[in-house]
């Protein structure tokens, strides 16, 4: 026998004690790695990082680095999501469009990085580059996963479509990019940190005067490592904010769909 | 062996870093003929892509005799693992090349975009040295322009799309060939000697040893200092069979070596000569950056002595 | 061939693992009502699917009047799970109306399946019989010449069921188009269809019988005895094949 | 009326053809570049850089770097897919193993390359470093697709399997992973050019004996432009490869849903 | 209540925009074939979710035995389209059976509905009628003390149908479990239901007749009159309300 009442919510909570529970149990790591290795200049411990990190908070320098490691990483993602979606709707709509686009995608896709950064700079301002770098990173997961999206639209739906005579603008936008969206948002998740992580890279090697990356690469130069994670750490948080911010979009769509 | 004595200590192994790059050069010798300085060291040679790699390497104990920047074996003595240097093994071969040749003095960089390596290394802190000295000032007078790494510069140097960069050889010989225009306009090793005074270019390589090699085994530390000498010498003098060498040992390729030999700088200073040079240089790097050096001067007992 | 009717003729159709039809004819007469009763995976919806042009035959003719719009009542109510129930009606009359005219038809229709209130619910949220019945809903408010029903009133309750095919009759009897439905309820074929074919359990697939109903339209009805025949002759037949 | 016969051949012969002439196309806009910029140095001509593809094939270090580079990335690509797979499988099936594990996935999302490689290379052997790279970069990818591959699993399946009291391996097994696959193969396309870049990447920045990042990052050293982009022609047909080996393997899915 | 049986009381269940059940009561024998009956969206799947417990009502009591097992067929065939017709049978069975025992009930049920030939096949590759038998066959394969149906005969021939329905009485007959279906079709209703409850059709939803068979089972047929009486009762019942 059931009775039912209502109560459901230390669920949540309990989630959040786990989390709390998991990031404690990663800095106790690093601070017993850090205390195994033995040497600052490899591995400071936790609480190094933290007071460096909040004497190089204090410098506006700090500051505008943060902000315009932002602008690129937004740039670059903004720029490869929306010509990737596209480029992945063309491809996946039309097998002519994907015939003729797949040498170039295959280009973008498998280029080294360093290969053609001479080409950039000379196309793009200095502290462009990250952008372009970023691009050519995240473009092909965009593209793919469109593309993998739409070679799986429910094609009973498509057939129902084209029994009505939609038209191909009425298919592409009330139902291809409707089926694509699961794969899209996949393509997202997987790209925000790679976003990331590829401008903060492309920035230790170009060193623009303001930049997450410039700042690891001159504190590494001088071997001040605890300097290289407080800056690390700020990528992470950076990261997992954007995460966030993907998450509540992901959480906020109404439909589902049913069998 | 180098010596007819037989030790009663154990063997002990240490390992030597040469990187590719520059300043594997001079360690060809070495590296060709496999040298065991005796004493009941056994040495391995390996090479390694970069100096951080080495840092990384020489605190976990892994790396025993090392080339490296000055300033950062300052600063592995002072912070780290107390890395001696042992000798220089090698002088500045920085050099403003430019296209434009109404650069006569390091005044009429103003308004410039100078394109350079490394920001947080040698080439940043003695350029802004040098402009500081001559009355400009480097965040506002220059545009210091580091988005690309030293063979990239040299690219666009030689197609034309940049005009002056600060640069090390070989590539400023690349860029004198390839190009007709671009030439050697200042020479930062003779301003620093008429800046400061001194009588020796300023230091670029340190040859550091660890403790477990300079504590242990001292003498099979001098041995090995004797061999890089002679291992120098022998290179300048036979930049032919040297570059194959370095070519065998993916140092460079032969054809870059034989070029870059004559004009890198590749010099031997032992501690004690250079013991004058580097303290200058570090202090020179002290008043611009303490972070640079690690906080302070290294003591004395940074210049290894037998 | 009566204009307005289709035509198929020799028409050979298999799935990579089995042959569905092979010289298969069949005349579908311009305005009337045609049925399609057979047993279970005999080719129903796939003769359907080859009259509509969603599939093709791999051999045959299919004549039939060229532009004729045509449309589809499938098998499954293949609603579209991202938009809302008047939404997937609007959708569809998206090439014929204007945006007024559209929301003004698709209100009538489910006012006329009696899911007003369900307007802005979701396909997920509703019932079996509710999708079934959107899915009626669209494929009547869709402006045609030719309409295919795979098995339409499925899944209703009986009020219901006697209320649609009154509702599709009374429609019918307004532009008589051409109209072939798939049914497995032989009351609502012999109370709908004028002609009723009924095809062969063994396959490749066949017309078996091909009926007339005797009943002239206004006098089908449950208590008419002639329809009462006709229906138990036509049970007899599917229930013994 | 409309009379059938069969014929449906010719299509594919003309999406091949597309391809060439868009290829074709793709050269001749690189020979037009090169033509404008006017400096070999900086990009060579096509022509010469197929010379000194041929020049460079002679060599017997040309073709072991190649299949260093290759096994490299597979190895960086295998690790990365099976560990991620199974930890998106992880994520995606309980709530708790995912709050546990979430911090250390941001962290691995988002840490910025250059910050671990000091202590990677300590703990790997140098030409580990690569795969060790790889390993960052598309661990994400596919940790992102597959619990975004989860979360879209039709729930009304899931109802089923547990009315039917299946075990939660074979809900797993049979209903959960199956599912998944779309967006597994989305996220396979994606990484596979990643992968490539990655480890090519950071063969250039540690210089294994043997690999293609050496090998660019040597030609480039001696300013050969033209062997630096004959590197990159063989990289590009390395990820070409590779790309079509995943596309066959997505095409031999046997089942399609139904609605 | 009767052991086996289930009893829910004063049940109250609401999706988020709309109640469904409130101070809901219904009584379902043990051992016995209960039938509901009800309009198109008046919560009858519902309360069969709610019975399996795939639902949690949002108050209430509902009182059955203790690990009884129950298999159910749901509205839709929910089969699993990545893997074969038999393969989607023999899963569920694997709590129970051996490989060997499972294939042969497989094949057994598959035998029965008349799919043998299609046991390699994929969903996608079946009719809408062959997709619910094989969903048919899975939840008579189910080794359970309850058995819950969703319209377990839509979208089949008369033919099928019939068999069908005789082929679920005779195995009733075998173990006497509680089984409780949903249908729309009466005559189905008045065949096989001992216990017949009709929902309303307003919500919230709630029993607005029950009837008790007064057929036994061994009389009830088409050419029974009394049964002819019994279905028309429930057929003008359920075309008025
Ligand atoms: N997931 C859901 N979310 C919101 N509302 C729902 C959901 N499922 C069902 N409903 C609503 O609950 C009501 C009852 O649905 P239910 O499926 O129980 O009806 P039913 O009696 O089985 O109808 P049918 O005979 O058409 O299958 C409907 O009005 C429907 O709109
Ligand atoms: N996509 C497909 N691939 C392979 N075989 C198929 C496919 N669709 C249908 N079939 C086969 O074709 C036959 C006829 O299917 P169809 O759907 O036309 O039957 P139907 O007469 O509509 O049956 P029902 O009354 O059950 O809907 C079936 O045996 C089925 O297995
Ligand atoms: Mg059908
Ligand atoms: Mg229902």
């Amino acid at each position: 026998m059931k009775v039912f009442t209502s109560a459901n919510e230390k669920k949540l909570s309990n989630l959040r004690l786990i989390g709390l529970i998991s990031t404690l149990f990663l800095l106790l790591l690093w601070k017993i790695i850090s205390i195994k290795i033995g040497a600052d200049i490899i591995l400071p411990p936790p609480e190094d990082v933290l007071i460096r990190l909040i004497e190089i908070s204090k410098s506006r320098n700090f500051w505008q680095s943060i902000l315009k490691t932002t602008i690129r990483t937004l740039y670059g993602f903004t720029l490869s999501f929306g010509l990737g979606f596209i480029t992945g709707i063309a491809c996946g709509s039309s097998k002519r469009v994907s015939a003729a686009l797949s040498p170039l995608i295959s280009v973008i896709r498998a280029i080294p990085v360093m290969s053609i950064i001479l080409i950039a700079m000379i196309w793009f301002r200095t502290d462009m580059v990250p952008v372009f770098v970023c691009f050519l990173m995240i473009f092909p997961i965009i593209t793919a996963n469109v593309s993998q999206g739409i070679s799986e639209v429910d094609r009973s739906l498509i057939e129902m479509a084209s029994a009505f005579k939609l038209s191909r603008l009425n298919i592409l936008f009330h139902i291809t990019i409707p089926s694509t969206i699961p794969f899209v948002l996949a393509g997202v998740r997987a790209a925000v940190g790679v976003a990331w992580k590829s401008v903060i890279a492309a920035e230790v090697l170009s060193l623009p005067v303001k930049a997450i990356g410039t700042g690891i690469q001159f504190s590494q130069m001088n071997l001040e490592t605890a300097e290289v994670i407080a800056w690390t750490v700020i990528a992470v948080i950076l990261s997992k904010i954007s995460e966030f911010a993907v998450e509540m979009v992901i959480k906020s769509r109404k439909w589902r769909s049913y069998q | 062996t180098a010596n007819g004595v037989q030790e009663k200590k154990e063997e002990i192994e240490i390992t030597v870093a040469v990187f590719k790059g520059p300043s594997g050069i001079a360690a060809t010798k070495l590296l060709g003929d496999n040298f065991q300085p005796g004493f009941n060291t056994k040495v391995n040679y390996i090479i390694l892509g970069s100096p951080m790699e080495a840092v990384a390497k020489m605190t976990s104990g892994e790396v025993d005799a090392v080339f490296l920047p000055v300033n950062m074996a300052a600063k592995l003595y002072t912070k780290g693992p107390r890395f001696k240097l042992a000798a220089v093994s090698g002088l500045g071969s920085l050099y403003m090349v430019s296209t434009d040749n109404s650069i006569k003095n390091w005044f009429d960089l103003r308004g410039k975009t100078i394109y350079l390596t490394g920001k947080g290394a040698t080439p940043d802190y003695l350029l802004r040295y040098l402009l500081l000295e001559n009355g400009l000032n480097p965040a506002e007078d220059v545009k210091l322009d580091f988005s690309a790494q030293a063979p990239q510069i040299a690219q666009l140097m030689i197609a034309g799309r940049a005009e002056t960069s600060f640069i090390p050889q070989p590539f400023v010989l690349q860029i004198e060939t390839n190009s007709n225009v671009a030439k050697t306009v200042l020479d930062p090793q003779k301003e620093l000697l008429r800046i400061r005074g001194g009588k020796q270019a300023f230091p670029f390589t340190a040859f550091a040893i660890s403790p477990k090699l300079y504590e242990n085994r001292p003498e099979a530390a001098a041995s090995l200092i004797e061999a890089l000498e002679k291992s120098i010498t022998w290179t300048l003098e036979n930049p032919k069979e040297a570059s194959q060498i370095i070519e065998n040992y993916g140092i460079m390729s032969a054809v870059i070596a034989k070029k870059a030999i004559p004009v890198s700088g590749i010099e031997f200073v032992s501690a004690a000569e250079a013991k004058e040079s580097v303290e200058d240089f570090l202090k020179m790097m002290l008043d611009l950056d303490p972070v640079s050096v690690g906080g302070n001067l290294p003591d004395e007992g940074f210049y290894f002595s037998k | 061939m009566t204009p307005g009717g289709i035509l198929l003729e020799d028409i050979y159709f298999s799935y990579p693992n089995q042959n569905i039809f092979r010289n298969f004819n069949i005349n579908i007469p311009a305005s009337k009502v045609s049925v399609i009763l057979g047993p279970s995976g005999c080719g129903k919806t796939t003769l359907l699917n080859i009259i509509h042009g969603i599939i093709t035959p791999q051999k045959g003719v299919i004549t039939k009047e060229h532009n004729n719009t045509i449309s589809y009542l499938f098998q499954e109510p293949r609603l579209l799970p991202w938009k809302t129930v008047s939404y997937n009606i609007e959708l569809i009359l998206k090439n014929f109306y204007e945006r007024k005219q559209r929301q003004q038809i698709t209100n009538q229709y489910l006012e006329l399946i009696g899911l007003s209130e369900f307007a802005d619910y979701y396909p997920a949220e509703l019932s079996g019989g509710m999708r079934q019945r959107v899915a009626i809903a669209r494929a009547f408010a869709y402006p045609a010449e030719i309409i295919l029903m795979d098995e339409p009133f499925q899944a209703l309750d009986p009020g219901l069921k006697l209320n649609l095919t009154k509702l599709f009759s009374s429609l019918w009897i307004k532009d008589n188009r051409t109209a072939l439905f798939v049914t497995h309820d032989t009351a609502e074929a012999v109370f709908l269809g004028d002609e009723i074919f009924v095809l062969s359990a063994v396959k490749p697939s066949n017309v078996v019988a091909h009926f007339t109903n005797p009943v002239p339209r206004e006098e089908r009805g449950q208590e008419n005895p002639e329809c009462k025949n006709f229906e138990e002759e036509l049970y007899s037949l599917l229930t013994n094949a």
